[in-house]
């Protein structure tokens, strides 16, 4: 494909690959926004489901949660690289990012093992249907990130497309930010 | 890549497309977008026929009841409810939103702002993978056991999340999954269309030089992408009910039907905008050119279109007034409702000022983007009925609303269409389209459409509720003379469709066999007029045009041409 | 306007009939009023050959009068409209009047079943009257009723009285109306709900304090052969 | 945050964007303090829970550690790793609008789905239920009232 005029301008003064990517951060808030917010709604009205989710497993959690923040400092780490135009080091530590999120669903795949052996599966009640169905969508969310990740640190590698490397990097940062939420509001919560 | 070398590049393809391309890669694989918003146009087009043979069959159905429709036989409850689903989701989802939106969008956005393509051309070509996915899904829950969902387009469970109240179990299933996917496709397509007005606009084109179709359809995509979100997640916890056995909208499990009627609606409603206004831009297009007149007070349609945006978002739960939210909550969205006719209003009369002191044409296109505004403008008033919350007691629904909204959504999604192909069917496929046929069709369209309706609002005020597949259980509705207009509605929809054969007729007879066009036969300013036609792939041969002024400079007083083209340079004024 | 058609027989379907008719009047004129305007803009401004159409940016204020007064006068008329309809959603769904009788209407895939209180006025107790398609009320008599869904949305519309309400399973939606004239009229389900949606009608029977209390008295179960009534807790927690 | 960590900017303003540019060592300052907050929202309500025995005082502790800090936390990383401060305004705006309008579905679909009683309606099965094999220790008795 021939790469059209039309990809290569901004008026806007902003690259458009970020552009977009915010523009995507954007929707995707609002499809957070209707899971969460129905849980919320539920979670509040229903106080019964405290009983249910003291059966989480916080510390899993909360390991998550430092795997997801240290794969975000090295995406950030890698955003860095590549503006010093150090396209090996950026690849790199995307690398290790991607590592962060295969412990994340590593740590996930465990934990939701151990929680559906004990019975408490997706149709358990609701509380536990909210969990598999936030939890799920943002698993999804980090097996896309993972995948986009793979292409960038290829290209980031031979010194192509360094701009992606923040584009990426954003995007990971977005499902870490939905991942804080998520983890007071479906393992602290009590 | 030098321009140059790409758009020598660009001619040799074109010129030996079917020895270097073959028909796949140009016409199915294509990522230019022009290409991928033809395959939107017709595969919109092709919807359409789904979407009138539900009609014509559920029609016959009403009219007379029992009976074996010709080219369907006998319609049964089941299939009745399954029709109107179809029909509604269809002509929504797989007509309007796809030939408004994708097509128009795709084909004008980068010829209107003076591009050679999308800024993600690949992602464009997924997106319309993504829709044509969504079109067989929904098309394959036919012929799946149990039938296509008869939900109602609206899907409320419990009837829609379990299968031994609604019976089609897996038909429910694939059209949830079918809207999902036409939603992700729409998201991309949305993304794409708004980075590319934000970037790549031609040199000089400063944000009110920017038509308004395009400013409108750029306005849909952010309204579609801000609402769309809570109903995806609710079409996911839907799909888990159906299939997982979840109780989300489960009330024996704790879950609330009530929260997924909010979540739809908090989409279905700015939805309705995100049709009407891209139509709306269309028909600013259309009424400057041939009115030869600058439009009335450019940024105050920019500034109602964005407000019309905004309100759009308060107003979702007046499609629930009774339909057991708190009667406290009905008194705020009445409220908001009724204001937003301000705007919409205002936007009317606005258009309606653009025609003072013009110099009319009445060309097909200029006839169908007037009777979008007249046509428009009663479905815009019986909506004040249904917003009037104490109004909506009696109202809600009944074939009232079901003719409102079809006063809204004909001429948005087919006057608006029409209006939009025949004046921008030139510059497609370089030939001019048959005014006499299609006047004929013009008529053969808006005479019979009104001898539809006009029936339903009487019917509706007298008491047919909706959705209902044999009136004879209901004594009160068989009163003297309701049948009778149950069947003039029904035959004049016979003549409606009879004459869309007209059209079709006319598109691809002049598709083939028309006259040549120039490159701007309607002498109209915008830049999509400047490239030839039609366009080749990168769309302006001689370099990406400058832009210099605003796209409605009709009959500037300094000129002797009454247009001028925006990228005419000040230096020519003559 | 919409009594020539269904007859009014509710305290305050009168009301709704008002303000549709007020807001018929007014959307009426400016329907009215902006096609004239149209019409006669097109007729007057259809191309003549040598005339050149103006240059109106309609950017300058004096210009922009015509947008800004419709504006304005939109605003008003909304404020009418609002006004006049709240009072009247007020009246049917906010407010609820003592009440003279109640009755529970519970709604299932495809039928209604109705419990009348009986000849004592009262619900849950032996002498309730449930039927099947059919309620049975008197003129001139305020009633609540509870209504209730036994699986999916239903809803209680009986168009003489201009009264429609939505019944959700799980929840139990009170609302009250006052029948001014006697009359059998139907009773639809508005909301679809599965195939046998056009299934469901039920009639209304409207009668005189007499022929009511003959009714109650012919039909009242008697007391050695109940069966418990469903009570609505019950119809909540239903599995 | 410090002096040094905005040097580079200076060098580079010739790309705008690239303003924000720090030394690796300040973001792994600032994933250190994540981190320590990390271990507050954790630490926190596990104190919530054991320690205090008012209701009320450990439902407070719980709201502040667990989501005040998750805010914060969110704020840190959108600030900084997302660079949101150097970035076009309207992007801003628009994530902000973003969460309005969350904020707004909330705030209209609440009155009929957060809460299980309102004017004339009454959501009885919501009041009703009970977890499935659940003793009723944690939930309270108001379902059971009406019998």
């Amino acid at each position: 494909m021939i790469r059209p005029i039309a990809t290569t301008r901004e008026m806007t003064g902003m690259p458009t690959g970020r552009l977009a990517v915010w523009w995507l951060i954007a929707s995707e808030i609002v499809i957070f926004g209707g899971v969460l917010g129905s849980y919320l709604m539920h979670r509040i009205g229903h106080k019964e489901w405290a009983a249910a989710s003291a059966h989480t497993n916080t510390w899993a959690g909360a390991f998550n949660t430092l795997v997801l923040l240290t794969s975000s400092l090295s995406a950030v780490l890698a955003h860095n690289a590549a503006l010093r135009k150090d396209g090996k080091r950026a690849a790199k530590l995307l690398w290790f990012t991607i590592l962060g999120g295969g412990i994340f669903l590593v740590v996930k795949s465990i934990e939701w093992t151990g929680e559906i052996k004990a019975g408490y599966t997706i149709t358990a009640n609701n509380f536990w249907s909210f969990y598999y169905t936030a939890a799920g969508l943002h698993g999804l969310h980090v097996i896309a990130g993972m995948i986009v990740m793979m292409f960038v640190a290829a290209d980031a590698a031979k010194g192509k497309e360094l701009q992606r490397v923040e584009n990426a990097g954003l995007y990971w940062h977005f499902v870490d930010l939905v991942w804080i939420f998520l983890f007071p509001l479906l393992y602290i919560a009590k | 890549m030098s321009t140059a070398a790409a758009h020598a590049e660009h001619d040799h393809a074109h010129g030996h497309a079917h020895h270097d391309e073959g028909f796949i890669k140009k016409y199915l694989w294509s990522t230019d977008h022009k290409i991928i918003a033809m395959q939107y146009l017709f595969t919109g087009i092709f919807m359409a026929f789904i979407g009138g043979f539900t009609v014509y069959a559920f029609r016959m159905q009403l009219a007379f009841p029992g009976m074996s429709v010709p080219g369907y036989g006998r319609v049964t409850a089941t299939d009745y409810n399954a029709l109107v689903t179809t029909h509604g989701s269809v002509m929504i989802f797989w007509v309007a939103m796809p030939v408004l939106i994708a097509a128009l969008g795709n084909y004008l956005i980068p010829l209107m702002i003076g591009c050679d393509d999308m800024v993600f051309p690949r992602l464009n070509r997924l997106s319309y993978q993504l829709f044509l996915l969504s079109s067989i899904v929904l098309i394959a829950s036919f012929y799946v056991p149990g039938g296509a969902f008869g939900g109602a387009w609206t899907s409320y469970p419990p009837l829609s999340a379990k299968a031994e109240y609604s019976l089609t179990g897996l038909g429910s299933s694939m059209w949830l999954f079918a809207v999902a996917l036409e939603f992700a496709a729409f998201l991309l397509g949305g993304i794409n269309f708004i980075t590319t007005v934000m970037n790549s606009r031609a040199p000089g084109m400063k944000m009110f030089d920017v038509p308004i179709v395009v400013w409108m359809i750029i306005i849909a995509s952010i309204l579609f992408m801000a609402s769309v979100g809570p109903l995806i997640a609710g079409a996911v916890m839907l799909l888990f009910d159906q299939q997982l056995g979840t109780g989300f909208f489960d009330p024996a499990k704790g879950g609330d039907p009530v929260l997924w009627q909010h979540l739809f609606w908090f989409f279905g409603h700015p939805e309705v905008y995100v049709v009407l206004l891209p139509a709306m831009g269309i028909v600013a297009e259309i009424i400057t050119v041939f009115s030869r007149k600058k439009l009335f007070a450019y940024k105050t349609v920019l500034y109602t279109a964005i407000g019309t945006g905004v309100l759009s978002f308060f107003v979702w739960a007046h499609h629930q007034f009774i339909a057991g939210i708190d009667p406290r909550m009905a008194n705020v969205f009445s409220v908001t409702t009724l204001l937003i006719s301000i705007p919409v209003a205002e936007m009317v009369f606005v258009y309606i000022g653009t025609l003072y002191g013009g110099s009319i044409r009445l060309t097909t296109p200029m006839l169908w983007a007037l009777a979008f505004i007249a046509e428009f403008l009663l479905g815009g008033v019986t909506g004040i009925f249904l917003g009037a919350s104490g109004a909506d007691i009696y109202f809600h629904d009944t074939y009232f609303v079901i003719a409102h909204f079809h006063y809204t959504f004909f001429p948005i999604a087919f006057i608006g269409s029409f209006a939009a192909i025949t004046y921008w069917f030139p510059k497609m496929f370089g030939k001019m389209m048959n005014e006499t046929w299609g006047k004929v069709h013009f008529w053969g369209t808006i005479i019979p459409f009104n001898a539809i309706f006009i029936p339903l609002f009487l019917l509706g005020a007298r008491g047919d509720h909706r959705r209902i597949y044999d009136y004879r259980h209901f004594p009160d509705l068989m009163k003297a003379g309701m049948q009778d207009l149950r069947v003039f509605a029904t035959l004049a929809l016979l003549v409606l469709l009879a004459f869309q054969v007209v059209f079709l007729v006319n598109l691809f007879y002049s598709i083939f066999r028309g006259e040549k066009a120039s490159a701007n036969p309607w002498n109209a300013n915008t830049l999509e007029w400047q490239a030839p036609s039609p366009p080749p792939h990168g769309n302006f041969p001689q370099g990406l045009p400058n832009v210099y002024r605003g796209p409605y400079e009709y009959s500037h007083p300094d000129r002797q041409d009454d247009y001028w083209p925006q990228t005419e340079p000040d230096a020519a004024k003559s | 306007m919409i009594d020539q058609y269904v007859e009014s027989a509710s305290t305050f379907s009168g009301d709704i009939d008002n303000v549709i008719w007020v807001v018929l009047l007014i959307t009426g004129f400016w329907f009215i009023l902006a096609e004239v305007v149209f019409f006669g803009l097109i007729f007057k401004f259809l191309a003549k050959p040598g005339v050149k159409a103006k240059y109106v940016s309609g950017e300058k204020p004096h210009e922009k009068r015509w947008v800004t007064l419709p504006h304005y006068a939109t605003l008003a008329f909304d404020v009418v409209i609002i006004v006049l309809a709240i009072k009247v959603w007020h009246d049917v769904k906010i407010n609820l009047p003592e009440a003279d009788s109640t009755v529970r209407i519970i709604s299932q895939q495809w039928a209604w079943t109705f419990v009348h209180p009986g000849p004592d006025n009262k619900l849950d107790t032996p002498d309730d009257i449930t039927t099947v398609d059919e309620l049975h009320v008197e003129t001139d008599k305020t009633y609540h009723f509870e209504l209730s869904s036994r699986d999916v949305l239903h809803s209680f519309s009986v168009p003489v009285f201009r009264l429609k309400q939505d019944m959700i399973p799980g929840r139990i939606i009170k609302g009250w109306f006052k029948p001014t004239q006697t009359g059998q009229y139907d009773i639809q389900c508005t909301e679809i709900c599965g195939i046998g949606h056009a299934l469901m009608p039920a009639r209304i029977i409207i009668e005189t304090p007499a022929q009511h209390r003959i009714w109650n008295q012919n039909n009242a179960p008697k007391v050695a052969d109940v069966t418990p009534t469903t009570t609505p807790t019950q119809l909540g927690g239903m599995p | 945050m410090s002096d040094t960590a905005h040097a580079p900017a200076s060098t580079d303003a010739a790309h705008g964007h690239d303003a924000h540019a720090h030394p690796d060592s300040f973001y792994i300052r600032i994933w250190g303090i994540l981190l320590v907050m990390l271990v507050i929202s954790v630490a926190g309500p596990e104190l919530a829970h054991r320690v205090v025995s008012n209701e009320t005082v450990a439902f407070v502790i719980v709201l502040f550690t667990a989501f005040g800090i998750a805010i914060v936390k969110a704020y840190m990383v959108v600030k900084n790793f997302m660079h949101i401060g150097v970035e076009k305004k309207y992007v801003g705006y628009l994530l902000i609008a973003m969460l309005v309008l969350m904020g707004l579905m909330i705030g209209g679909v609440g009155p009929d789905v957060l809460r299980h009683e309102g004017h004339r309606w009454v959501n009885q099965a919501a009041k009703d239920y009970k977890l499935p094999g659940d003793t009723g220790h944690h939930g309270d008795a108001h379902g059971e009232a009406k019998h």
